[in-house]
């Protein structure tokens, strides 16, 4: 069956990459918006791959269903046309910004090129990824971190507000 | 489908957020490739986590997710005032803050 | 992969697509027709028996229609939106159970096409994306009044859907599980064991209901497509099978929704009463008959509402989604956790 | 109560926290209150704890507790383990000064209610006041030369803190000092004791291996330390109390110390802290015992001391002043009477001391609150009349340090004259001598200020009055102290007159704490007591009595009609201006001293301006300049930003990534 997966992963992938250069690239800030919501999209199918059924569900809602769809609001709000192009940045930037991203992208193949993660993955539990499970370590290893974690919402929360209302 | 190809789409994925970042002077096109690479990152983040068998992977893509929110709206809530003030969003307008 | 249960999946998913096609086109007519017994009306009455063929006839009308692409419109998006929507409004319905695991030429059959753990997560999710069919057609005609619906529906359904989660999880904590067959499952007996009585959900259900309402972009929460503002709002510059698209698929999120309320508070396939020594196809034909049954109430309510409730102003919307209902959703998560906690609800 | 005299000096502290940090905002009743309480538990604590050590049988009058480890030295390079601990001792030498140190403060502090009533900073003062307690008694009470340290240099930082308590005002008139200025004297001529005293003190740890008394003593009557360095840790020692107690050549700063408030000069700079230095050179008593050239020294510097300050106490026309001078003669008593090696004598005249002196600087404050500020003695007169209770108080203690019979100081200083006179006959001639001069010169204070006609204004006249109950009461009961403080100690000679025996119960006290020098002064601490020469020493008494009689006679004939002593002073006219300008002691420092320190301190002010100056300058115009040129990178436009920070992270990540071992 790896060939089907093989084949599955090769086609998510090229979405995932393409949808990725189409957020960069393209002139219209929806355009990319919306590509950007697909590109997550796509990625919340590897996480199902990856056994992570759970967090693939929140990839969709949170992220595609709430995230983008309040980015997607901004961008038409404002009516936004075009995002692209380097303005005031100038020469260098144009030059450096292409080789450094390329560096980074280097770098990071270099690293896992030098990891030592075998070819295959190991076999995981029977629940692993689900809503229990993550849930169970959710509310018990990293209790405190959830707390803090909905702080940082309500402080957000507020701070959006605030920032984005004309008049209090 | 090994961990590598995985850790290797997520490091092209973060290399193009960046890039995005870098090249673009929308802020809320520039606020996405963040996302890109919070997402990149999300990637690898799960992958590990499968690979090693161990949950806390994606607690951290949780968290990351958390933070992705709150990071998402500040931001447009900033852009919007920005938008405000300067009928614009280009970062490249905001340049008061130098020598 | 073996091939089998892959056959069998693609059995259900026609024979649920092509129900749910067919109950669209009867809720056209039904919602016609009660409409106008609401309004003292006749209604059509003229292609076949009681009219039931006008669901056909406006079918092919659709389909012969010219179709239009405006000028300026981004043609891609403009095309792909009706299709997002369609699927979406679909995809949801994947995990809806509508009937017990049955027995069909000696193979057993679950019947919901997709048996997931975070099953209610998937059908948030669904609906959740439901909202870019909208955005996308209002944004890709290059119409005021077709980005006004977009924009409007984008805010509505992502500020309803919190609610509409919050009120969710209340089911999901007194039944322990995000599985809807479990959900279901835990649900069978008498009607006092449904989540609306047995679960203490008669706020959550109310909630739901109420977001759902909103979710689907139906009266009284019809902003995104209201007539008398935006023309129609984000299909303004749509016609022919493109609109019918958008048509069917409001029509299936509608039944999604419905669906989805009875799987979580009113006992999904159960009929609501012990069915001891009933077994074999009388039980299951009951119990899928008990299914449509709700479902039908549900969706007779959805058009008795929009024939009597006026429409809510855009910040009246915005008021009831932020201020009554996520606050009412917090608070009926609080009851629940604190009647599981103390062992009220025996999860 | 023996186990709880560490709680002593921490009740002082309970004050001075509650005072510094609340006093400003609580009322003055409560503000003193506070003071006067915890002064008087710690008195109270005091007695019950001495009384509990008077229980004891004579050998046994010893206790010791150690609070905490406070420097765990460990080994030492002589092999000697040293670990100092915050310890507590009590014995009769320490008892003594214990119950002097917390009646009299008791007093003084009850006095200064009164005092510093209209006076600003209230809280301040009493602050100080209690923080000075707790330094005193921790210097009384430390079982171990560290511990007596840290009181040392507590109650030099408070004296400092007490004299610049009118920081803002100027005090001195011919030297142009104000009294921060006066303060600031004080503390760094007793550093340069204190710098003497520390060397002391580590010569003497690497010596022996510990600073406890207790174990000092042991290890010094036994010892095989060459004599010179036993010497020389004596005169170190000593200097250090030269400072502390104001003796030639470091005295310079007690005079200007009366820049603080009056209260404060009668406590510190009269009663206890100048006296700490004779504490501490009869807490080494041991040490001393087997160092004659160091007794030599002390004897020599406290003889000259005695004379040297009385004859500048001749000419001082400020009320405090004389008495400061008065101070540092009596010190100088003590010393010589330490240095002929009656340790009993100068503990016994500390004591009577502190009554009469202590009562000499508050009835001077009476007199100065009673005049609203007024100090010069040339502006006084006659004040008999307006004020009985101070006029009679100050008079019976000018007679106790004039050394009339009956009274404290006369039974003190013969103690130190005979003293004096089995150990060294200069010694005695000049205390004799300076015993007159005492006598005479506390006549003419007397008199010019209580009898006569006033020479002030007429305003300041109708105004004088007579000070409050509060004042009043501590003057009496010190009056009573310097009357009846002297008979603890009576002379076997006198207490013979009567028909009585052996009742010297300071010497008996004071026995099993004092070392005595083998041989030399042995006589002397034990002269009355032996009675071998009975008829000597009814002759030196006579002799004693003669002189104080003579002292004053001298002064009431010389001031008794204005314009005799202006007389006398033309007639010895360069002695006069000399001791005006009292030997031009501070005007030789400066020139001697300050003079080329100012000079050396220049140089190194110039090394400090242009080279270490000139360093940091250069790293900050480096900075500059570098600032100037990396500035351009703040272009203001974030993506320039975010570029930077992505090499510098894909830098790191690169470095990272090689170093992890594939």
């Amino acid at each position: 069956m790896a060939t089907l997966e093989t084949v599955a992963f090769v086609l998510l992938a090229t979405l995932a990459v393409v949808s990725a250069l189409m957020v960069v690239f393209h002139r219209s800030p929806v355009i990319s918006a919306l590509s950007l919501a697909f590109n997550l999209v796509s990625i919340a199918g590897f996480y199902l791959f990856l056994n992570a059924q759970f967090i693939a569900l929140l990839q969709v809602i949170v992220y595609a269903g709430a995230i983008m769809v309040l980015v997607l609001f901004v961008i038409m709000l404002l009516s936004i046309t075009t995002e692209q192009g380097l303005h005031r940045s100038g020469r260098v930037q144009r030059v450096a910004a292409p080789l450094l991203s390329a560096a980074c992208a280097g770098v990071l193949v270099f690293a896992v090129a030098r990891g030592s993660e075998g070819e295959a993955f190991v076999v995981s539990s029977a629940d692993f990824g689900t809503v229990r499970q993550v849930g169970l370590e959710l509310f018990s290893t990293y209790f405190y971190a959830f707390e803090a974690i909905s702080l940082l919402l309500v402080v957000a929360m507020i701070g959006a507000v605030l920032l984005a209302k004309k008049r209090l | 489908m090994a961990p590598q190809s995985m850790l290797i789409l997520s490091a092209l994925l973060f290399a193009i957020g960046v890039f995005g970042v870098l090249w673009n002077r929308g802020a809320i096109t520039i606020l996405m490739c963040v996302e890109l690479m919070l997402n990149a990152a999300n990637l690898a983040f799960i992958t590990f986590a499968r690979q090693f068998d161990q949950a806390d992977g994606q607690i951290y893509v949780f968290f990351i997710m958390t933070l992705a929110a709150a990071e998402a709206a500040v931001g447009l809530a900033i852009v919007i005032a920005l938008f405000r003030l300067r009928e614009s969003t280009d970062v490249d307008e905001l340049n008061l803050l130098k020598w | 992969m073996e091939l089998e249960p892959l056959l069998i999946s693609f059995a259900k998913i026609f024979v649920v697509s092509q129900v749910l096609m067919v109950g669209v086109a009867l809720m056209t007519w039904v919602e016609r027709r009660l409409s106008a017994i609401i309004q003292y009306r006749v209604g059509p009455n003229r292609v076949g028996p009681f009219g039931l063929l006008q669901p056909i006839a406006d079918g092919i009308k659709f389909v012969m229609k010219d179709e239009t692409l405006p000028e300026g419109s981004h043609k891609p998006l403009f095309v792909l939106a009706p299709a997002i929507a369609f699927v979406t409004a679909l995809c949801a319905f994947s995990v809806v159970p509508f009937g017990p695991v049955v027995e069909i030429f000696g193979r057993s059959v679950d019947l919901v096409i997709l048996d997931l753990d975070g099953g209610m997560l998937f059908a948030l999710a669904a609906t959740g994306l439901g909202v870019y069919g909208i955005v996308c057609a209002g944004w890709a005609s290059r119409s005021k009044y077709a980005l006004m619906g977009g924009l409007r529906a984008s805010a509505q359904m992502v500020s309803y859907e919190l609610a509409l989660s919050l009120a969710a999880i209340g089911v999901f904590l007194a039944n322990g599980t995000l599985r809807p067959t479990v959900i279901v499952e835990m649900q069978a007996g008498w009607f006092l064991n449904w989540n609306v009585f047995g679960g203490f959900q008669m706020l959550g259900f109310l909630l739901f209901m109420i977001a759902g309402y909103a979710e689907t972009n139906r009266l009284p929460f019809d902003l995104p497509e209201a007539e008398s503002e935006l023309v129609s709002g984000y299909h303004t510059e749509y016609s022919s099978m493109k609109f019918s698209m958008f048509f069917m698929s409001e029509y299936i999120a509608m039944i999604t929704m419905s669906a989805l309320t009875v799987t979580l508070y009113l006992g999904g396939y159960n009929p609501g009463f012990p069915t001891g020594d009933l077994s074999g196809w009388a039980l299951w034909g009951l119990q899928i008959g008990s299914f449509v049954a709700k479902v039908g109430c549900l969706l007779f309510l959805y058009v008795w509402v929009r024939w009597t409730l006026p429409r809510f102003r855009y910040d009246q919307l915005m008021h009831l989604g932020w201020k009554r209902l996520f606050p009412l959703a917090l608070f009926n998560l609080v009851v629940t956790a604190l009647l599981v906690a103390f062992d009220v609800i025996k999860a | 109560m023996l186990k709880l005299i560490w709680l002593i000096p921490l009740l002082p502290v309970v004050g001075v926290i509650l005072n510094g940090l609340f006093g400003r905002r609580l009322p003055l009743k409560i503000v003193g209150t506070i003071a006067c309480t915890t002064v008087l538990l710690a008195f109270g604590l005091s007695v019950g704890a001495v009384m509990n050590l008077a229980a004891l049988p004579e050998n046994a009058r010893h206790f010791e507790t150690d609070v905490a480890t406070w420097l765990p030295l460990g080994e030492m390079v002589t092999g000697s383990e040293l670990n100092i601990a915050w310890g507590f001792g009590l014995d009769p030498l320490s008892a003594v000064l214990l119950l002097v140190v917390t009646g009299v403060g008791l007093l003084i502090h009850i006095y200064s209610v009164g005092y510093m009533q209209h006076e600003r900073d209230y809280a301040r003062f009493f602050t100080y006041l209690n923080l000075f307690m707790a330094m005193m008694l921790l210097l009384v009470l430390g079982n171990n030369l560290l511990v007596l340290f840290v009181g040392w240099e507590g109650v030099g930082l408070c004296s400092y803190l007490l004299i610049g308590f009118y920081y803002d005002q100027p005090f001195d008139k011919r030297t142009g000092l104000s009294c921060a200025d006066a303060g600031r004297k004080a503390f760094i001529v007793n550093r340069i004791g204190d710098f003497a005293f520390l060397i002391g003190m580590l010569y003497l740890a690497l010596e022996f291996g510990t600073l406890k008394f207790s174990e000092l003593n042991v290890a010094l009557a036994g010892h095989h330390t060459p004599g010179w360095l036993l010497t020389g840790i004596g005169v170190l020692l000593f200097f250090g109390a030269c400072g502390k107690s104001a003796q030639i050549p470091l005295f310079v700063w007690l005079p200007d110390a009366m820049a603080g408030p009056t209260p404060v000069s009668a406590l510190i700079h009269a009663a206890t802290m100048v006296t700490a230095g004779v504490y501490m050179v009869c807490r080494m008593s041991a040490l001393y015992a087997g160092t004659p050239e160091a007794m030599a020294v002390i004897a020599a510097v406290g003889a000259g001391t005695a004379l040297f300050a009385a004859t500048m106490g001749i000419t001082a026309t400020d009320i405090k002043k004389v008495l400061a001078y008065s101070t540092v003669s009596q010190l100088g008593f003590m010393f010589a009477a330490v240095g002929v090696g009656a340790y009993v004598a100068a503990i016994f005249h500390l004591m009577t001391h502190a009554f009469f002196k202590a009562l000499l600087f508050l009835g001077a404050g009476s007199v100065i609150h009673g005049l609203h500020g007024q100090q010069d003695i040339r502006k006084m007169g006659g004040l008999r009349a307006k004020m009985p209770q101070t006029f009679l108080t100050f008079f019976i203690a000018m007679l106790a340090i004039a050394g009339i019979p009956g009274l404290a100081g006369f039974f003190s200083k013969d103690e130190i004259l005979a003293g004096a006179w089995n150990g060294n006959k200069i010694v005695w001639g000049v205390l004799s001598f300076a015993a007159l001069i005492t006598a005479f010169y506390m006549m003419r204070l007397t008199w010019l200020v209580f009898f006569g006609k006033y020479r002030g204004d007429e305003k300041t006249w109708s105004k004088a009055h007579e000070s409050p109950a509060l004042m009043t009461v501590p003057l009496m009961v010190l009056a009573g102290l310097s009357i009846a403080g002297g008979y603890i100690g009576v002379p076997a000679v006198m207490s013979g007159w009567v028909g009585l025996g052996d009742v010297n119960i300071l010497h008996h006290w004071l026995a099993p704490a004092i070392t005595e020098a083998g041989g030399h002064g042995a006589a002397a601490a034990h002269g009355a007591a032996a009675a071998h020469d009975a008829g000597m020493e009814t002759m030196l008494i006579l002799i004693a009595t003669v002189v104080a009689v003579l002292g004053l006679a001298l002064a009431w004939m010389m001031y008794r009609k204005d314009g005799v002593a202006a007389t006398w002073a033309k007639r010895f006219g360069p002695v006069h201006t000399m001791l005006r300008n009292l030997y031009w002691v501070d005007e030789f420092y400066e020139l001697v001293i300050l003079r080329p320190f100012y000079a050396i301190s220049r140089v190194f002010a110039g090394f400090d301006r242009w080279i270490v100056d000139g360093l940091v300058n250069a790293t900050g115009v480096t900075a500059d300049i570098g600032g100037q040129v990396l500035k351009y990178f703040q272009t203001g436009l974030v993506r320039n930003y975010a570029l930077m920070f992505l090499f510098g992270v894909l830098v790191i990540l690169y470095y990272v990534v090689r170093a992890v071992a594939v």
